[in-house]
């Protein structure tokens, strides 16, 4: 992972996994580029077919691969292009949303926004806002699973115990 | 003026303020500013417009274009009686009356407001009258305004003064709030701020001069 | 509904009568009005010349100074008939908002001086009141004295209307329409009732002030009204005091009663001529429901 | 030729797993004819240091049930790797985290102060904490470090199969046994059960709607469930639809609704995640204060996804500031 | 089909292509770091970077290194796949390889048009093109299907646009449906008198076309019906339409006019719509006599047989042909096709919401739209432009932008109502002799023989008053004031606020999406942009195509057009329709769900959530389904799986793990 991303000082820039669908929101982020709209260069653009195809465990993935934002972009209510996709996004989001702040990610990391297909203006604003909200929060420093990285960690973890005497 | 002396109404690039309209986009309401597509509607519905030097128009374009000297120095902005109607219209939605307000704000702040005019005079009088009270008393005011403007005038209301006194509708005794010291405060805290930040707006218009 | 009263400087000076019959009204339709205490200037017009961010901290302390008042009740409003000192009230909330800048600054200020506002006053012009809160109808078997047969020019002036209210239509006001006909007025339909009467400008270029409210009474005369009704101290001084002013000024002069809204309200009501401040008008209004109006007049609508 | 060496070991779990190998009954017997049971100190009265002397991959399998909290359990499981040809994750804790792992949604700290401070039954006016190393007149004395998160065992060592359940269900271990002793395993990381979720074997399939709606959630104690009809068209959060079968269909049979303890099928990463958009999919509204509405009578969503998988999770635990996360 | 066998044998061998696209990419992407980059990564064997790979040399490279055996799959980093996935698949396909082993990433559109900072427009290129090397390396070989198309078009409206693309697709031997909800068509354009900037006469262009449809052979016209429902994809539409009761048979009616004569009410006293409420009709009448079908109908809101069944019925005996029928119903048409035209025009800005400008409160306050019935020889007044009083106006004042170029009503351009107002100008001071006033913005004239039009005026002595008018009020500060309109502006170009007197304003009212233009792109899936207008695939390379294939745009449903525009727009959308047509067949997208039988346990949750019903789950073997024709490739279903036994080809749960780990992990 590159130090330019992930440091603790004041130039922290936050990455983040955006899972856009393709007819709405993938385009409106082509709009915004050919109307030459700059905004935080911050986002990966993950296209699917529809964010109804966004499996929470995607949001997860992003998150433990170092995302410190997920932003999910999906047609407006009622204007899916699949008729209802964005609404069993929706579905899954309200719940998984519970779920994300009793893990202690906080509400604005994972983000699902509705941009229209013409809304170029809107996919720079939102990536703005929530480059500067990411920013604000600082980095997802999620621990790593495996032994072999946090070994050393563990090790830290059980001197650090040892410091604790009443 | 004689006919050959024309060349002294070419205004050249030099001698205007390319940073003044940035000063004025950068208040609350004036981020508009550069969206004006001069259609004139604010000036067409200003009632107060005909008596002005430069219509809120003009006084848009020359902001923009950096005639800072005569836009803080033209009687426009104090005759601007704040009735908003410009501001709800305009078709860009530049928020013209807030814009007056700058223009005001930064002639005083410059020193260059018309000089013995009545309307900045009437402003400051206001301002002091309740930075130390609290509240503001008409008939006061008005007697300060008339005796630091034009004497003769007062003179001249006397009778509307006399007749409003008579029935009841001009104090004359100041009216104060009873926590003066907590509005200070509150005032004062401000002052701090401003002090600071204007510091700062002066040093970085140094830089881009 | 709660209602907290804030006068503003002018209602306690040349805005008396305002005063006088808004609280002889809301008494009368028993709508408690408590005036908040140690209120100050609101920091209309002429400061907002001088500094904003004083402005909105002198708002600001009203603000904080309702809210504390009316501390415990669920749903009040700070009732303001002063014209300038609603706009400016409700300005400050919006910038507040939508400026966190501005928002942060007023707070630490606030803090200073031991206030806090937590953004919950609701601010309501009388005319908001009656005709939205209390309702027109209710208004109308308050009536004791219709006033059949009058007609009422009905001038809202631009700062109540414009451009931070949100109780009635920015371009076309009716409120107070509809309050007159609940009191069994006519109004003429005129195109005039949003625009500016000249201000504080009257006081400082009276030659342009006066002539802009020339314009207004020549206009509610041309079309027949019999008394301008308003809704803001600064209108109703302009349009009244100025009469005998412009008469030296002006060929046609004009001779027309002005008066506040709540003036006409408290008449109806039947409400004793005293209590409403009528005695401080200089011109008189007299109406005698007998002798109806029958001037011409093309665009009357009952 | 002798008779292969087995262990078994207990790290963060109930016991019920070790219940689970005396569930074989009359079996064990057949067991324990083919096996040399070496180390299980549950039943037999080994200690480490017996398990130190014996050579490398001595033993032929350990089965280790529970999951890794603490150093010395982590210190036991990385000796018993080295002297294990295979080593067995057994049961919910050690495969998935199981339900010690919801310890993951707090840090060590709050569950220290839980234990010996706050809980209504403790009565520790000193307030006297569990103390790693101390000085007595003897010498010093020490006591296993309790680690800040729960691991599953997969997370500490190298696990070469598991056995899903809480506690494994005793056909599949009989299965397992059977399929060890005849040296036919499928590939390294399997779990040895069907890659079926439950709904394929469920006794109620009949009755599933075939396009289910979801308008209201309930609670086993809520309602008088009908014993035939599909549990999650009856409004409760049954998760057999995301959870490996090869349970028997015990919960089910005993007319209370899957929670998942076998864990995902093996194409599934996080089975919190999947079994959550599974459900949530099926809510029966597409207006957002309805979904809302329908969603909060799923009191406790993590607790119910991930009740025997939190650290096997994505996620993998909590990361609350006040917790030292991140 | 022939797709190339999957060829690849074991580790994958993966090509990056880093695309300049002239300065582009290159201005703001550091290519070669990028290049550079792509080699460091897994599976990559082979990286270049090229001026534009989207060229012929370009496309050349790939298919060579394929050919050569050094790469079986490919990613390009250039710009949007949506611009440019179909060339690249081809190349793929053309250099012997499964086309679907290809990934572009988009560094263009979401990376250097959009990024202020070349370093980090450069690591975001990265990052995403590790997303698409990740992925890539995980794609399967896909094979497309074919469909047949449907030759059968429908077109939805019957304005200019809609007749033109219907005679143009009829003409070349196609079968056409017309739909138009009017009781006749011709739309706006039928409404007018002159057009501009030739002053031919509208009716004489127009009316020839109109019957060119009633009369062609090829065209099923239904007018007064609405589409209900839209089902199906490109070439294979099934479509619902509503055919609203005339009472009138449309067979039988030869619009002889002798029952409208005969009607009970013998004046007409009711708002005609087609003269805009400016002249009244009966409750049985035909809208314009050169309506088409020339066919009358009965409005049964106004008709008293409707509203107490107890009339004479003089019209049911005044009918020879017996076509009046009070029991006709409303009739549901369902028909297939294979391509849709949409072509539902426009509304005119509703002037009363801007009170300033007093229309509705002034009498004399007109719309151009009622003024162009006014100045039409067959309009309310016979072409005689009038006062409400019925006297002559001597000054007119025009406002143009009403309902344009506004933050409050619409921001964009109406783009005719310049041309339109000066047309109007010039007719008005024609036939009246009035001194016109034109207030305007801006003039913009840019058509051709436009901006002679424009000095034509100007020669003429129309005024033009640059200043956007502030109000229109009846209050007066002169005696010529009095009794007249009082138009108040700046003229900007002098600098002082002028209050001009006329006696008739017009209001230069702009175009809005039509009321019912919401439903219309919900029920034909298409988007439409922030103001309500349909949008088109690609603003300059598919101005008429959308987003769902099969279905193209024409005319003012687009954005705001004048005749010419959209006449040109409507002979575009022919020509995609019938180049669809004419190839016989569509490719569909292979990006279908299929369930793995081996892991699916028949729980049902996919089944509740296809809108298209593509999943069917059968009880003999427990297992769902998916019908690949059926299904349209969102994925929902795949994203619910509980226990994955489904997933979706191109958008399988591994391929996305991959990119997210691809755009996450290597820089």
């Amino acid at each position: 992972m590159s130090d330019i991303n992930k440091s603790d000082n004041g130039n922290f820039e936050p990455r983040i996994v955006a899972f856009f669908c393709n007819w709405c929101t993938y385009t409106a982020a082509d709009l915004a580029g050919t109307a030459r709209m700059t905004y935080a260069p911050n986002a990966r653009v993950v296209r699917v077919m529809c964010s109804g195809r966004l499996d929470p465990q995607f949001i997860l993935m992003a998150l433990r691969e170092g995302a410190d934002g997920v932003l999910i972009g999906g047609c407006h209510p009622g204007d899916c292009h699949y008729q209802e996709g964005n609404y069993k996004t929706l579905r899954r989001f309200t719940l998984l949303k519970r779920l994300l702040l009793d893990m202690g990610i906080e509400d604005k990391r994972v983000r699902m926004e509705w941009i229209a297909a013409s809304e170029g203006d809107r996919v720079q604003r939102v990536m703005n806002e929530m480059t500067e909200q990411l920013k604000k929060l600082g980095p997802l420093h999620l621990e790593p699973v495996s032994i072999d990285t946090i070994h050393k960690k563990v090790e830290e973890s059980v001197a650090q115990a040892e410091g604790v005497k009443i | 003026m004689p006919v050959w002396r024309g060349w002294d109404k070419i205004k050249y690039q030099a001698q205007l303020d390319p940073a003044f309209a940035e000063e004025v986009t950068s208040i609350p309401g004036g981020e508009k500013l550069f969206d004006c597509i001069q259609c004139g509607t604010c000036s067409g519905l200003c009632p107060l417009s005909p008596y002005m030097d430069f219509t809120p128009r003009k006084i848009i374009a020359m902001i923009r274009a950096g005639f800072k000297g005569e836009v803080l120095s033209s009687h426009t902005c104090w005759l601007c009686a704040s009735c908003y109607a410009c501001t709800v219209e305009c078709p860009k939605g530049v928020k013209i009356t807030e814009i007056m307000y700058a223009t005001k704000r930064l002639a005083i702040r410059e020193g260059v407001s018309p000089k013995r005019f009545a309307i900045p005079v009437l402003a400051e009088e206001f301002f002091r009258d309740v930075e130390s009270n609290g509240r503001n008393s008409e008939g006061r005011l008005i007697m300060k305004l008339y005796l630091k403007t034009n004497p003769f005038k007062a003179l001249k209301q006397a009778t509307l003064g006399l007749r409003l006194w008579s029935q009841g509708r001009l104090g004359i005794r100041s009216d104060s709030i009873k926590r003066k010291s907590e509005l200070k405060t509150l005032l004062k805290s401000l002052e701090k701020e401003r002090m600071v930040r204007s510091r700062r707006e002066t040093a970085h218009a140094g830089e881009a001069k | 509904m709660n209602y907290l009263y804030f006068p503003g400087c002018s209602l306690k000076g040349t805005g008396r009568a305002y005063e006088d019959s808004i609280l002889s009204v809301f008494k009368g339709l028993q709508l408690p009005l408590e005036e908040l205490d140690d209120w100050n200037c609101c920091g209309a017009t002429s400061y907002m010349a001088i500094s904003e961010m004083k402005a909105f901290a002198l708002s600001a302390r009203n603000l904080a100074l309702a809210e504390k008042q009316a501390h415990s009740r669920e749903n009040f409003g700070l009732v303001t008939p002063c014209a300038a000192c609603y706009l400016v009230l409700v300005k400050t909330q919006k910038y507040l908002q939508e400026f966190p800048d501005i928002g942060d600054k007023i707070k630490t200020a606030l803090k200073s001086a031991n206030l806090e506002y937590g953004g919950k006053v609701r601010v309501r012009h009388p005319l908001d009141v009656l005709a939205n809160d209390f309702g027109t109808e209710k208004l109308a078997s308050f009536v004791k004295k219709p006033l059949k047969g009058l007609k009422v020019a009905c001038y809202y002036g631009c700062q109540i209307v414009r451009p931070y209210a949100e109780f009635d239509d920015q371009h076309n006001p009716t409120t107070m329409n509809r309050i007159m006909h609940a009191l069994g007025a006519r109004t003429i339909d005129w195109a005039l009732k949003t625009r500016c009467c000249g201000g504080s400008l009257t006081g400082t270029i009276q030659e342009v002030g006066m002539r802009l409210s020339y314009i207004l009474l020549r206009e509610a005369s041309r079309l027949g009204a019999d008394v301008v009704a308003t809704a803001c101290p600064l209108c109703q001084f302009n349009l009244e005091c100025y009469q005998k002013q412009m008469s030296r000024e002006f060929e046609d002069a004009i001779s027309i009663p002005v008066v506040y809204f709540s003036q006409l309200v408290g008449f109806a009501m039947g409400l004793p001529a005293k209590e409403l401040g009528m005695q401080r008008l200089f011109v008189p209004f007299k109406f005698n429901p007998a002798a109806e109006s029958v001037k011409g007049g093309i665009h009357v609508h009952s | 030729m002798s008779k292969p060496k087995v262990g078994f070991y207990w790290c963060a779990a109930c016991g019920g797993c070790e219940e689970a190998v005396v569930d074989l009954h009359e079996e064990i017997l057949n067991v324990v004819a083919a096996v040399d049971i070496l180390f299980w100190p549950v039943a037999l009265d080994f200690k480490r240091e017996d398990v130190e002397k014996l050579h490398e991959r001595e033993l032929a399998v350990s089965f280790i049930n529970g999951a890794i909290r603490s150093s010395e359990q982590f210190e036991m499981v990385e000796l018993l790797r080295k002297k294990s040809g295979l080593l067995i994750a057994f049961g919910s804790c050690s495969h998935l985290g199981g339900i010690p792992g919801l310890a993951n949604l707090f840090n060590r700290e709050s569950i220290l102060a839980n234990s010996y401070k706050e809980a209504f039954s403790v009565e520790n006016p000193q307030g006297f904490y569990p103390q790693e190393s101390i000085q007595v007149p003897e010498g010093k004395v020490t006591l296993p470090a309790l680690w800040n998160t729960v691991k599953t065992l997969d997370q500490v060592i190298d696990v070469d199969y598991y056995l899903p359940g809480c506690p494994p269900p005793v056909e599949l271990i009989k299965e397992a046994l059977g399929a060890i002793l005849a040296g036919k395993l499928p590939e390294k990381g399997a779990v040895l059960a069907p890659d079926k979720a439950l709904c394929e074997v469920c006794p109620r399939k009949e009755s599933k709607p075939e396009k289910p709606q979801l308008r209201e959630f309930k609670r086993p104690h809520e309602i008088v469930i009908d014993t035939e009809k599909c549990l999650l068209a009856q409004g409760l959060l049954c998760l057999g639809s995301a959870t490996r079968s090869g349970c028997g269909s015990a919960c089910v049979n005993g007319n209370m609704p899957c929670t998942g303890c076998m864990g995902p099928t093996s194409r599934v990463l996080d089975y919190g995640a999947k079994a959550l958009s599974a459900i949530a999919s099926l809510v029966g509204s597409n207006d957002e204060k309805e979904i809302a509405a329908i969603l909060s009578k799923i009191a406790d969503p993590t607790g119910t996804f991930y009740r025997y998988s939190l650290p096997a999770s994505l996620l993998h635990r909590a990361y609350k500031p006040e917790q030292g996360g991140k | 089909m022939s797709t190339p066998e999957n060829k690849t044998n074991g580790t994958p061998r993966i090509g990056v292509y880093v695309c300049h696209c002239g300065i582009n990419i290159a201005a703001k992407v550091n290519v070669a770091e990028c290049v550079e980059f792509a080699r460091s990564l897994p599976y990559v064997t082979v990286a270049r970077e090229y001026k534009f790979i989207c060229s012929d040399p370009g496309q050349e490279l790939i298919q060579q290194d394929i050919r050569d055996g050094k790469i079986d799959r490919v990613v390009v980093a250039s710009c949007s796949p949506l611009m440019h996935e179909a060339t690249f698949r081809k190349a793929t396909l053309a250099g012997g390889q499964n086309p679907f082993f290809f990934q572009m990433a988009n560094i263009r559109e979401h990376v250097s048009w959009v990024t202020f900072d070349k370093e980090m427009a450069t690591l975001k290129a990265k990052a995403l093109i590790a997303g698409a090397v990740m992925r890539v390396a995980r794609h399967k070989p896909l094979e497309k299907t074919r469909v047949p198309v449907n030759p059968d078009v429908l077109i939805v409206g019957g304005g200019i646009a809609g007749i033109h693309a219907a005679l143009t697709i009829a003409d070349s031997g196609k079968k056409v449906y017309l739909v138009e909800k009017e009781p006749t068509i011709g739309g706006h354009m039928a409404k007018f008198d002159k057009t501009f900037p030739t002053l031919d006469c509208a009716a004489c262009i127009l009316t020839p076309k109109m019957s060119a449809v009633r009369s062609h052979p090829n065209i099923i016209l239904w007018s007064y019906s609405e589409v209900s429902q839209v089902d199906g994809y490109v070439g294979n539409f099934k479509v619902k339409v509503r055919r609203k009761p005339r009472y009138v048979d449309e067979e039988l009616c030869v619009g002889c006019y002798e029952c409208i004569e005969k009607c009970i009410f013998k004046k007409a006293k009711f708002e005609d719509e087609f003269n805009i409420g400016l002249s009244q009709r009966k409750p049985i009448y035909i809208p314009f006599p050169q309506a088409t079908p020339l066919v009358a109908l009965i409005d049964p809101e106004t008709c008293t047989e409707f509203r107490t069944g107890k009339c004479k019925k003089t019209c049911v005996d005044a009918c020879e042909r017996k076509a009046i029928d009070f029991q006709q119903k409303e009739e549901i048409k369902e028909i297939d096709v294979g391509a849709i035209i949409l072509a539902t025009g426009f509304k005119i800005f509703d002037a009363t919401r801007i009170p300033r400008y007093g229309y509705g409160k002034y009498p004399n306050v007109f719309t151009s739209l009622e003024i162009e019935r006014l100045v039409n020889a067959s309009g309310p007044t016979g072409g005689e432009v009038r006062l409400k009083d019925g006297g002559k106006p001597n000054s007119v004042g025009i406002i143009h932008c009403v309902g344009s170029r506004d933050i409050n009503t619409n921001r964009y351009c109406s783009r005719l109502c310049c041309m339109a107002s000066l047309k109007l100008a010039h007719l008005i001071k024609e036939r009246t002799g009035a001194e016109v006033y034109n207030f305007y913005i801006d003039i913009r004239a840019a058509g051709k023989g436009y901006e002679e039009f424009y000095d034509k005026l100007l020669k003429e002595g129309v005024h033009f008053i640059r200043g956007r008018v502030a109000e229109v009020s009846d209050w007066t500060m002169t005696a010529d004031e009095e009794g007249k309109l009082v138009i108040r502006a700046e003229d900007t170009l002098i600098g002082v606020v002028r209050r001009i007197p006329v006696d008739m304003v017009v209001l230069a009212v702009g175009l809005e999406p039509s009321a019912d233009a919401d439903n219309i792109r919900r029920m034909f899936n298409i988007s439409c942009s922030y103001e309500g207008w349909f949008l088109e695939r690609h603003p300059k390379l598919a101005p008429v195509s959308t987003f769902t294939d099969g279905i193209s745009l024409a005319g003012a449903c687009q954005g705001p057009k004048d005749i010419p525009d959209s006449v040109a727009q409507a002979g575009a959308a022919a020509a995609e329709a019938l180049a669809l047509i004419d190839k016989g067949f569509v490719e569909l997208e292979p990006n279908t769900a299929f369930v793995q039988d081996e892991f699916c346990s028949g729980c049902c949750t996919c089944v509740a959530l296809c809108p298209y019903s593509a999943i069917s789950f059968s009880a003999d073997n427990n297992r769902a389904s998916v019908n690949g024709a059926l299904c349209k490739g969102c994925g929902t279903c795949v994203a619910a799986c509980p226990s994955g036994a489904l997933q979706q080809n191109l958008f399988t749960d591994e391929q996305i793990f991959e990119e997210i780990r691809g755009v996450m992990n290597y820089v």
